[in-house]
């Protein structure tokens, strides 16, 4: 860290203006056998902390299983769920958890397609979490169908009651996404970590040493290995782009294809995959810093990566607006009556606080973002990134939960609906059924891509000997990070 | 004929490609350069390029998937939803177009994952047994040379090799 | 093989319903006539339901949070907009049987992820209770709402022994996870429409009646069958200028009353409601 | 289909109940089994008996007193739902809610399964041995009781349960045989007779081109409803005729009416002397009407009228002149009329327009002359309670006799019968249901259900000729030890009286017997058999009487003006009837339970209605428990806001609040008739139901109102029940 | 890179095959009685009736028609079990056989009047109506196939059980794809047509 000038955020435009050297992403003092030092020991030693996080993470956990098996032994009433009130939370957060799962495929795949180097030492962990994003999200699946016991009617195979399911579904389409998503990113992350695996094994004892054996199948990073593994990460991750994009257009395809008020959008496919980038990012923020603190990573988990992470945050979260923003215009504006009133409603009636809550968390909270204070304080970052997670929640659930409360049959509306305490439990404990495994990951797997931070360093050093190389003093270094005029 | 092994270290890639160089350049018989392994911590497309042409076929496995996975995605699909027992829902054609093509397009992306994913683990020989002469610290930051040869060639090799100054020579016979 | 049953039927596989003509050469398609001047809002129809289709009790905790599992219910509006116009209600209140409209082209039906609802070559849209595995989007993308969940197992205590003996035996008791709805009293056209094959003929107008009709003391619910054109049904659908297969009706003239609810939205329901006719000088 | 009654009875045993058990598992059995349930047959069935497939059989239901013909479907020797039977010329095939649901009464788990006897704990269940021996002992050919020390207290009976009910107060030379109705109309019958010289005319609804009805609820808990109701479809068809209701609570009938008007309550009379006022002023119609009443009329003009009862000046003239131009008319009065301290005079005042307007004849007729006066129902009273009430409390009374009525749960508070009731050395009660009476009796007989008792019932009001309508069971019984109301009292009778009843070994016997001999009555040529059977397949027999002529008195009338409310009880107080609860005898059913109160939508509870606009002074709000005061006691019952009422007025429902009817009905709202103020009709002595005032108080507590419709009462714009204009209205092109 | 042509091929081939054998169900139906994923046997279990009654002798050695005694089937849905008095009008003239203890048992409930409390052997699910009238009307009385086949199409060869034993799948699949085929409409014709297929035939 060769920062030399700190402001404060009040005084953030009087600060002297001056240029401010452009900062490299990673140290000086990163080689390539600290990091396979420094990641390996994130496997062994984390801080104290971890074990406070994953067990509270258990317990809520097991709070959920608690009230799933309460809710699968007496029926979905336990819930509160009603007539026009038929999905409550558990669409709202299957929702929630499926958006959050798509920043990892958006680092890992995008950036990687454009050599966005920066993307290296983060996007492991952002993969893992769209990973365990998705088996949290397919939980709900589960949790929310009334006849769990069933559920294999929806698989398609071939049975003995000749049927199949409905492939007209919107349902059965988010299945088959969600399948295709999950087994990919599950490759996808996979894949990546072969050669770390079978740096772990190089260096792991005992059942560790046997479960990296055999997970890294007997890597050696040859040449046609490597060359191989290149064009297939490559490929894959041309498919996982536009795959992450259906995934979410599909899932608003669950609203969209219904004529429920302010559900009949066209433009819900665009908005809901800039919700879940913008959420995604929201929570990868999160994760960077709680990592940083618990695994020790200060080296690899820079302040200009941060840097860049929020800047793009910032960037999806004013497209997100104003996709949102022109969903209700267009309503608005529109001549749809029943559509209208159910927008007035949601800002208006018994979801208003949810409304306005969503519109303070996830519209006016990114805006903090631009304070300088706020992107180099990590506590203030950690708490800005859950909110803008709330405001994201609060989106999913002021979709659902107002459009059925006002919906096209005045006789069925409901007034003040709200969700029992299974529902909550069972929200709750979904948050701590990905934490659990997403800490659990962290601590089984190197969770910063070390051949990747190594490739890293490696350009890092040519394009230094290059600079070197070279007499022409081109501001590389010398682009002012403020906004600003000249000196 | 019996081959035999050497690996020479490097802790510096330049050297390493001189190495290579040296051994391409060598002209010497017993062993093709097709025969010469690196193994590296990560990618250097400039050692490999020194290897000669290493093609990756991959992409026609993958091109097999998108092809073969959406046709047969779709034709099943349709064939289910029109098999004996179909019913007409909410008025729509028994086989609609647009959510057979919302199925077929994830079928298109799975199945060219899926067989690129196959097509990789079989390009890249794995799952596999790690070659006896596999040095940890190639996981590192060192880089490998495997050389397979007559073994009358081997020693030879070995001259070539230590003149980079190679951290460390090692051969089927130093097991 | 089914590529070529594909190929073969790739035109009846494409086409949309309803369209003109859909049910002339079918032998039944079930539809209604409500007459809202003849409703008294007296909910014969509604405990008949009950007792049929084996409907449970739910009891008061349950009903007030909305659980209620009434597959008809009578509504019982105050005005057309969203106030009262005057002080007291002085036409009266405006009673609306609603059950089930068994649109032609059903919201519900293509979103059930594995297809326990869809539509039957009579017309109805079924439910198919055992397929059903409770992902409730039926009931979210229905406009009507008329589509009951089974939130609870009912089967554990909503009939007290004995209250159990007076179950139809032709209908499934449905257990907790399962979404229901009315079905136009299937089991009683299926045992007719059997009956009927059996005999050689298709059934007479009136010959079987769903539940509500049967019991509704004003005659205001007619129930038959649109395919044969001689029915009452269908004489009043075709009286009151109402056509399955369009999305707005063109009227001759003024004051003809027929009218299905929620049109607009393209469900095209098998219910036609006749307009609720006041003395409004009176 | 000949079947004598033991084959009869064979049939209708249940098979399978496994089977039904296993219905409910519903879902739950979802593979094939092989060897779990049980598949029986009968032993000897009639040929017509197919398994899996449903037999009607024709009956009469006995929720309430119209009479309809009814028709239960039965399979498996279960009886599984009931249809009207089109026979009947009282249902003619339909049937309303409260009728479906007697197959739950039937069925319903809380049914007194043994006979009960006062112990030292209260009442112990004691065998049928013991229960007779209890009952010949007490009331058998050795008991010294006779005259009125013995009273047979009953609510509505007829046919042959009142005949032989009556054979055996006579045996005890008693005609002590006091009939109760809690939701008695004597009041307005009497006005009736008076002025029409018929208790309960012949009303030709669909004949009429306008009905003013002032608070009948003749399609919800009127005399007939459903045959109110068929009728009504058919004045609803062309040329269509118009019905004003004005009552100051809307019930279901003022629900349909095109043109409600709220009153306040008690000056109905005073409005139809004001409507009576302008017609007067035509000759045409003052012909013939007495210079007393032409006086009386002469104080009603528009406005002092309007100044009385709310309603303004020109919906009188208005209301007047669709009189004069649709004829003929219909004019009816209901409880909200009859129910005042001058609830006579009122009744009276509205009859008076039907003879005006010379509706005899034409919209109104006599009831057919019945040929066996004493098959015809005993209608009830509430002074024939307080008369008994008196004679029990002075210890007059040394056995008490109760069926059908529960007069210590519909008795208001000053009238305590209960206490009297603890004068009364024996007491049998004859329910099937443990009720609040039955649970201060020290005898309790369990009786069958309707469903599964012979009987015979006349209705009150006979629209078509004169029926005598069968009921039959459709099942066997339920309950071994359970029995026949009539197979009870012929039992006592054949000891006291062997020579006229031992040749009867059941009831059944006694029934077929009576009817064979009425046969030539019925003008049928049959045989015996033949017409007794033909009368079980029909569910009836039937007389074809000739509507009879009514004649118009018109006696001199005075109409007091009702006081003004009081800062002390500053509200009317309604008591409203509930088509399916009525006097609260049917709380104990589920489905009416469950199904929506049809002006409120409210389940499973009470409440008290209140117009939105003195809700609003008052800052109350649905739900919160409000304390209705009046000068006799109070309840408590949660507001709910009901545009259909007067604003001066509040309303709470009848039936609920029993303390003792089984799971469904114990602890479900409360009872209003307890706090009934003691002011009773001048003229008949009946208790004035609608002359209670009563104070509002809020508690300060609140509860969610459990019912059907949402946050909205309103269509907000969609077209859900859309509303035609009379006039655009092109009825007789319809089919 | 042999290796992997050879590898490329192989999933080629190995694809359409699969592919093959996913649409085997759907086309064909697979092979009748296979169906039994749902974890019942083919074969029912061993059921004890009160009586044990020799179908082999009635139907086998006597030849008597299944309606004659199962006579609801042609005009109910339940073919039903036949009424006691329909026993007793044979028996009671069956001198030589009154001393077999099977017609004993069969006396002493005639004599009591209690109907006998078989067990039920094909007892579908409690959401599946099975209509026997229909099945009876079209493949015995229209199509004149004789009684033995058209009963045993689901319940086997009765006549050479003593009490019932369930032989058949009865699953879905397995009434799906008798349904599924051409029958043909009347003895001597040569129109066919195949089952309904509309879910509310069979579930309730």
């Amino acid at each position: 860290m060769s920062h030399s000038v700190h402001s404060h955020p009040q005084l953030d435009v009087q600060v002297e203006r001056k240029f401010i050297p452009k900062q490299k992403d990673l140290g000086a003092d990163v080689t390539w056998a600290k990091i396979n030092k420094d990641v390996l020991k994130s496997l062994e030693k984390p801080r104290p902390v971890f074990w406070v996080i994953f067990f509270s993470a258990l317990a809520l956990f097991s709070f959920g299983v608690y009230c799933e098996v309460y809710q699968y032994q007496n029926g979905m009433g336990v819930a509160d769920l009603n007539n026009p009130q038929v999905w409550g939370l558990y669409i709202a957060t299957f929702i929630f958890w499926i958006g959050m799962g798509h920043s990892g495929t958006l680092l890992s795949a995008l950036l990687h397609i454009i050599h966005a180097d920066w993307r290296k030492p983060i996007y492991r962990y952002s993969e893992a979490m769209t990973t365990f994003t998705l088996l949290t999200a397919a939980l709900f699946v589960l949790v929310h169908m009334g006849r769990l016991w069933q559920f294999y009617y929806v698989v398609a195979y071939p049975n003995e009651r000749w049927t199949w399911p409905n492939f007209t579904s919107p349902l059965v389409w988010d299945a088959t996404a969600i399948g295709t998503y999950l087994t990919s990113s599950l490759l996808f992350l996979y894949m990546g970590m072969i050669p770390d695996l079978a740096i772990c094994r190089d260096n792991a004892r005992g059942a560790r040493r046997a479960l990296y054996r055999f997970l890294s199948m007997g890597w050696q990073g040859t040449d046609r290995q490597w060359a191989n593994f290149k064009v297939a990460y490559m490929t894959m991750a041309c498919f996982l782009m536009p795959l992450a994009v259906s995934v979410h257009s599909i899932v608003s395809t669950d609203f969209a294809v219904s004529q429920n008020p302010g559900w009949h959008v066209t433009s819900f496919p665009p908005y809901f995959v800039l919700g879940a980038l913008y959420s995604g990012c929201s929570g990868i923020i999160t994760l960077f810093i709680v990592l940083r603190y618990v695994f020790r990573f200060e080296a690899y988990m820079t302040q200009p990566i941060l840097n860049k992470l929020i800047k793009m945050t910032f960037a999806i979260a004013m497209v997100w607006t104003y996709l949102d923003l022109i969903e209700y215009a267009t309503t608005w504006y529109g001549s749809d009556e029943v559509a209208k009133a159910d927008l007035i409603y949601r800002a208006t009636g018994d979801y208003a606080l949810q409304f306005w809550g969503m519109i303070f968390c996830a519209m006016v909270m990114p805006f903090t973002l631009l304070i300088r204070f706020v992107r180099h304080n990590y506590v203030v970052l950690l708490i800005i990134s859950l909110i803008l997670n709330v405001g994201m929640w609060l989106e999913r659930f002021q979709i659902i939960t107002p459009t059925f409360a006002k919906s096209h049959y005045p006789w069925t509306w409901t007034a003040g609906w709200w969700p029992s305490w299974v529902q909550w439990g069972i929200v709750a404990g979904s948050f701590g059924w990905f934490t659990m495994l997403f800490m659990l990951y962290c601590k089984i797997f190197p969770s910063v891509s070390m051949y990747e931070v190594k490739e890293m360093v490696h350009e890092q050093n040519m394009e230094e000997k290059a600079l070197a190389a070279q007499t022409d003093v081109h501001e590389a270094g010398l682009v002012p990070e403020m906004k600003g005029g000249q000196a | 004929m019996k081959k035999s092994h050497t690996l020479a270290l490097y802790a510096d890639m330049d050297e390493a490609a001189n190495a290579l160089r040296e051994l391409k350049s060598s002209g010497m018989s017993g062993f093709r350069m097709e025969d010469v392994v690196v193994k590296s911590p990560i990618d250097h497309p400039e050692l490999s390029e020194l290897l000669g042409p290493r093609p990756v076929y991959i992409q026609w496995f993958t091109l097999l998937g998108v092809l073969l996975g959406p046709t047969t995605g779709l034709v099943l699909i349709a064939s289910a939803q029109a098999s004996f027992i179909y019913q007409v829902r909410g008025g729509r054609p028994v086989v609609p177009l647009p959510p057979d093509m919302v199925l077929t397009y994830e079928l298109f992306i799975l199945s060219g994952v899926l067989m690129t994913v196959l097509a990789t683990f079989v390009a890249m020989k794995l799952p596999g047994n790690r070659s006896p002469l596999y040095n940890a610290s190639v996981s590192e930051d060192k880089i490998g040379i495997l050389v397979k040869a007559d073994p009358q060639s081997i020693p030879q090799i070995n001259e070539i090799l230590g003149r980079h100054k190679p951290l460390e020579i090692m051969g089927d016979q130093a097991r | 093989m089914s590529l070529s049953n594909l190929i073969q039927n790739w035109n009846s596989f494409r086409t949309r319903r309803p369209y003109e003509g859909q049910y002339d050469d079918a032998p039944y398609k079930w539809a209604m006539v409500i007459d809202l001047d003849s409703c008294i809002g007296c909910n014969a129809c509604t405990v008949a339901c009950y007792a049929e289709n084996n409907l449970p009790v739910v009891g008061k905790e349950r009903f007030g949070k909305g659980q209620a599992m009434h597959w008809i219910r009578i509504e019982r509006y105050w005005g057309e907009g969203d106030t009262m116009t005057s002080e007291f209600p002085d036409h009266g209140a405006q009673y609306l049987p609603m059950l089930c409209q068994q649109c032609e082209a059903a919201p519900c039906e293509p979103v059930c992820p594995v297809g326990a609802t869809h539509h039957s070559p009579d017309g109805l849209n079924t439910q198919v209770y055992n397929r059903c595995v409770g992902s409730r989007y039926c009931s979210a993308n229905c406009p009507y709402k008329v589509r009951y969940f089974n939130w609870w197992n009912y089967p554990d205590r909503a009939w007290p022994n004995p209250l159990e003996l007076q179950l139809n035996p032709d209908v499934t008791v449905r257990s907790k996870g399962v979404m229901e709805k009315c079905t136009f009293c299937m089991q009683r056209l299926r045992a007719g429409m059997d009956k009927a094959k059996t005999e050689g003929r298709i059934l007479a107008d009136g010959e079987v009646l769903t539940a509500c009709a049967q019991a509704c003391p004003t005659s205001a619910i007619t129930f038959g069958n649109l395919a044969d054109k001689k029915s009452k049904v269908a004489r009043m659908w075709k009286n009151q200028q109402v056509d399955l297969a369009k999305d707005s009706q063109e009227k001759s003239e003024e004051g003809i009353r027929g009218y299905r609810i929620l049109e607009e939205l393209n469900t095209y329901p098998s219910i036609v409601y006749l307009e609720r006719v006041r003395n409004l000088e009176a | 289909m000949t079947m004598s009654n033991l084959d009869r009875r064979d049939f209708l045993k249940v098979l399978g109940i496994s089977g039904a058990a296993a219905t409910l598992a519903g879902c739950g059995h979802t593979s094939i089994e092989s060897g779990v349930e049980e598949v029986m047959s009968y032993v000897h069935p009639q040929d017509f008996v197919v398994p899996g497939i449903g037999v009607f059989y024709a009956s009469t239901c006995a929720q309430c007193g119209s009479g309809c013909g009814i028709m239960g479907k039965v399979r498996e020797g279960r009886v599984l739902k009931l249809e009207g039977n089109p026979e009947s010329g009282i249902s003619g095939g339909k049937i309303c809610g409260l009728g479906q649901a007697g197959v739950q009464a039937h069925y319903n788990p809380d049914r007194l399964r043994t006979p009960m006897y006062k112990g030292e704990g209260g009442l112990t269940p004691v065998s049928w041995e013991t229960a007779h021996q209890i009952l010949e002992q007490r009331l058998g050919p050795n008991s010294p009781l006779k005259g009125e020390e013995i009273a047979f207290l009953t609510g509505g009976v007829s046919g042959h349960q009142r005949v032989l009910l009556e054979n055996f107060l006579e045996t005890f030379d008693s005609t002590h045989h006091v009939t109760y109705d809690a939701l008695s109309t004597a009041t307005g019958r009497a006005a009736s007779k008076a002025i029409l010289g018929a208790e309960q005319p012949l009303w030709n609804i669909h004949k009429a081109r306008l009905i003013l009805s002032f608070g009948n609820d003749f399609l919800g808990s009127g005399v007939s409803p459903v045959y109110m109701a068929r009728q009504y479809a058919l004045f609803r068809k062309a040329p269509r005729g118009t019905l004003i209701q004005i009552e100051p609570r809307m019930t279901l009938t003022g629900g349909n009416a095109d043109r409600w008007y709220p009153i306040k309550p008690g000056t109905e009379g005073i409005l139809a002397l004001g409507i009576a006022h302008d017609l007067l002023q035509h000759e045409e119609f003052s012909r013939g009407v007495p210079q007393e009443i032409l006086d009386l009329v002469k104080n009603y003009d528009r406005d002092a009228v309007s100044d009385i009862t709310g309603i303004g000046s020109d919906a009188v003239r208005l209301i007047a002149a669709q009189l004069w131009n649709n004829t003929p008319s219909l004019v009816i009065a209901g409880p909200s009329v009859e129910g005042h301290s001058y609830g006579f005079s009122n009744a009276a005042a509205v009859q008076l327009l039907n003879v005006i307007l010379g509706n005899r004849g034409q919209t109104m007729e006599g009831q057919a002359e019945h040929p066996f006066p004493q098959l015809t129902p005993t209608l009830g009273s509430y002074h024939a309670l307080a008369d008994l009430n008196q004679k029990m409390a002075a210890g007059k009374t040394q056995a008490l006799l109760v069926y059908g009525t529960n007069p210590v749960f519909t008795a208001p508070s000053h009238l305590p019968f209960a206490e009297s009731l603890s004068n009364v050395p024996f007491k049998v009660a004859f329910v099937t249901h443990m009720d609040e009476t039955a649970g201060h009796c020290d005898l309790v007989l369990p009786l069958l259900s309707a469903l599964e008792d012979f009987g015979t019932h006349v209705a009150e009001y006979q629209p078509d000729g004169v029926e005598v309508m069968l009921q039959q069971p459709l099942m066997e019984k339920l309950y071994p030890e359970s029995k026949g109301y009539g197979d009870i009292l012929l039992e006592i009778l054949k000891k006291r009286k062997p020579e006229a009843y031992a040749a009867f070994p059941d009831y059944y016997s006694y029934l077929k017997t009576a009817m064979v001999k009425a046969k030539p009555v019925f003008k049928v040529s049959d045989s015996d058999d033949h017409f007794w059977e033909d009368a079980l397949r029909n569910g009836l027999v039937k007389w074809d009487g000739k509507p009879t002529s009514l004649e118009a008195r018109l006696p001199a009338l005075t109409m007091p003006k009702p006081a003004e409310l009081t800062t002390d009880y500053p509200f009317y107080f309604v008591p409203s009837i509930r088509p399916d609860m009525r006097d609260g005898r049917h709380a104990y059913l589920p489905w009416l339970q469950e199904s929506p109160e049809t002006m409120t939508t409210v389940v499973w509870d009470s409440w008290v209605e209140i117009h939105p606009k003195t809700a609003e002074a008052m800052q109350i709000k649905e739900g919160d428990i409000l304390q209705i005061q009046s000068a006799t006691g109070s309840v408590r019952a949660k507001a709910y806001l009901f545009p259909g009422i007067q604003p001066d007025t509040v309303s709470m429902p009848l039936g609920q609040g029993h303390t003792q009817l089984g799971r469904f009905a114990t602890g479900v709202g409360v009872n209003p008739y307890k706090i009934l103020d003691p002011i009773f009709d001048d003229h008949t002595g009946e208790l004035a139901m609608h002359a209670t005032r009563v104070a509002l108080r809020k508690t300060g507590e609140h509860q969610v109102v459990v019912k059907d419709e949402g946050p909205t009462t309103f269509q907000n714009g969609q077209k859900l029940v859309a509303t035609l204009s009379a006039d655009q209205a092109k009825l007789s092109k319809e089919i | 890179m042999n290796y992997g042509k050879r590898i490329f091929l192989w999933i080629v081939l190995f694809w359409i095959g699969s592919a093959q054998v996913f649409a085997e169900p759907f086309v064909q139906g697979g092979p009748i009685g296979s169906q039994t994923s749902d974890g019942y046997d083919a074969l029912g279990p061993v059921v004890e009736q009160p009586i044990e009654f020799p179908h082999n002798t009635h139907a086998g050695r006597m030849q008597i028609n299944c309606m004659y005694c199962h006579t609801y089937a042609r005009r109910s849905n339940v073919s039903g079990i036949p009424r006691l008095d329909k026993c007793m009008g044979c028996h009671n003239l069956i001198e030589g056989v009154k001393d077999r203890p099977r017609i004993k048992k069969l006396f002493e409930y005639w004599e009591n009047k209690q109907p006998i409390p078989w067990k039920k052997v094909h007892d579908l699910p409690d959401f599946v109506r099975f209509n026997h009238e229909r099945h009876i009307q079209r493949f015995y009385f229209q199509e004149k196939r004789p009684v033995r086949e058209v009963c045993g199409y689901c319940h086997g060869d009765i006549a050479s059980m003593t009490t019932a034993r369930r032989v058949k799948a009865l699953s879905m699949g397995w009434c799906v794809s008798c349904h599924q085929k051409d029958h043909l409409e009347k003895a001597g014709s040569t129109v066919t047509s195949h089952g309904p297929n509309d879910c509310w035939l069979c579930h309730k």
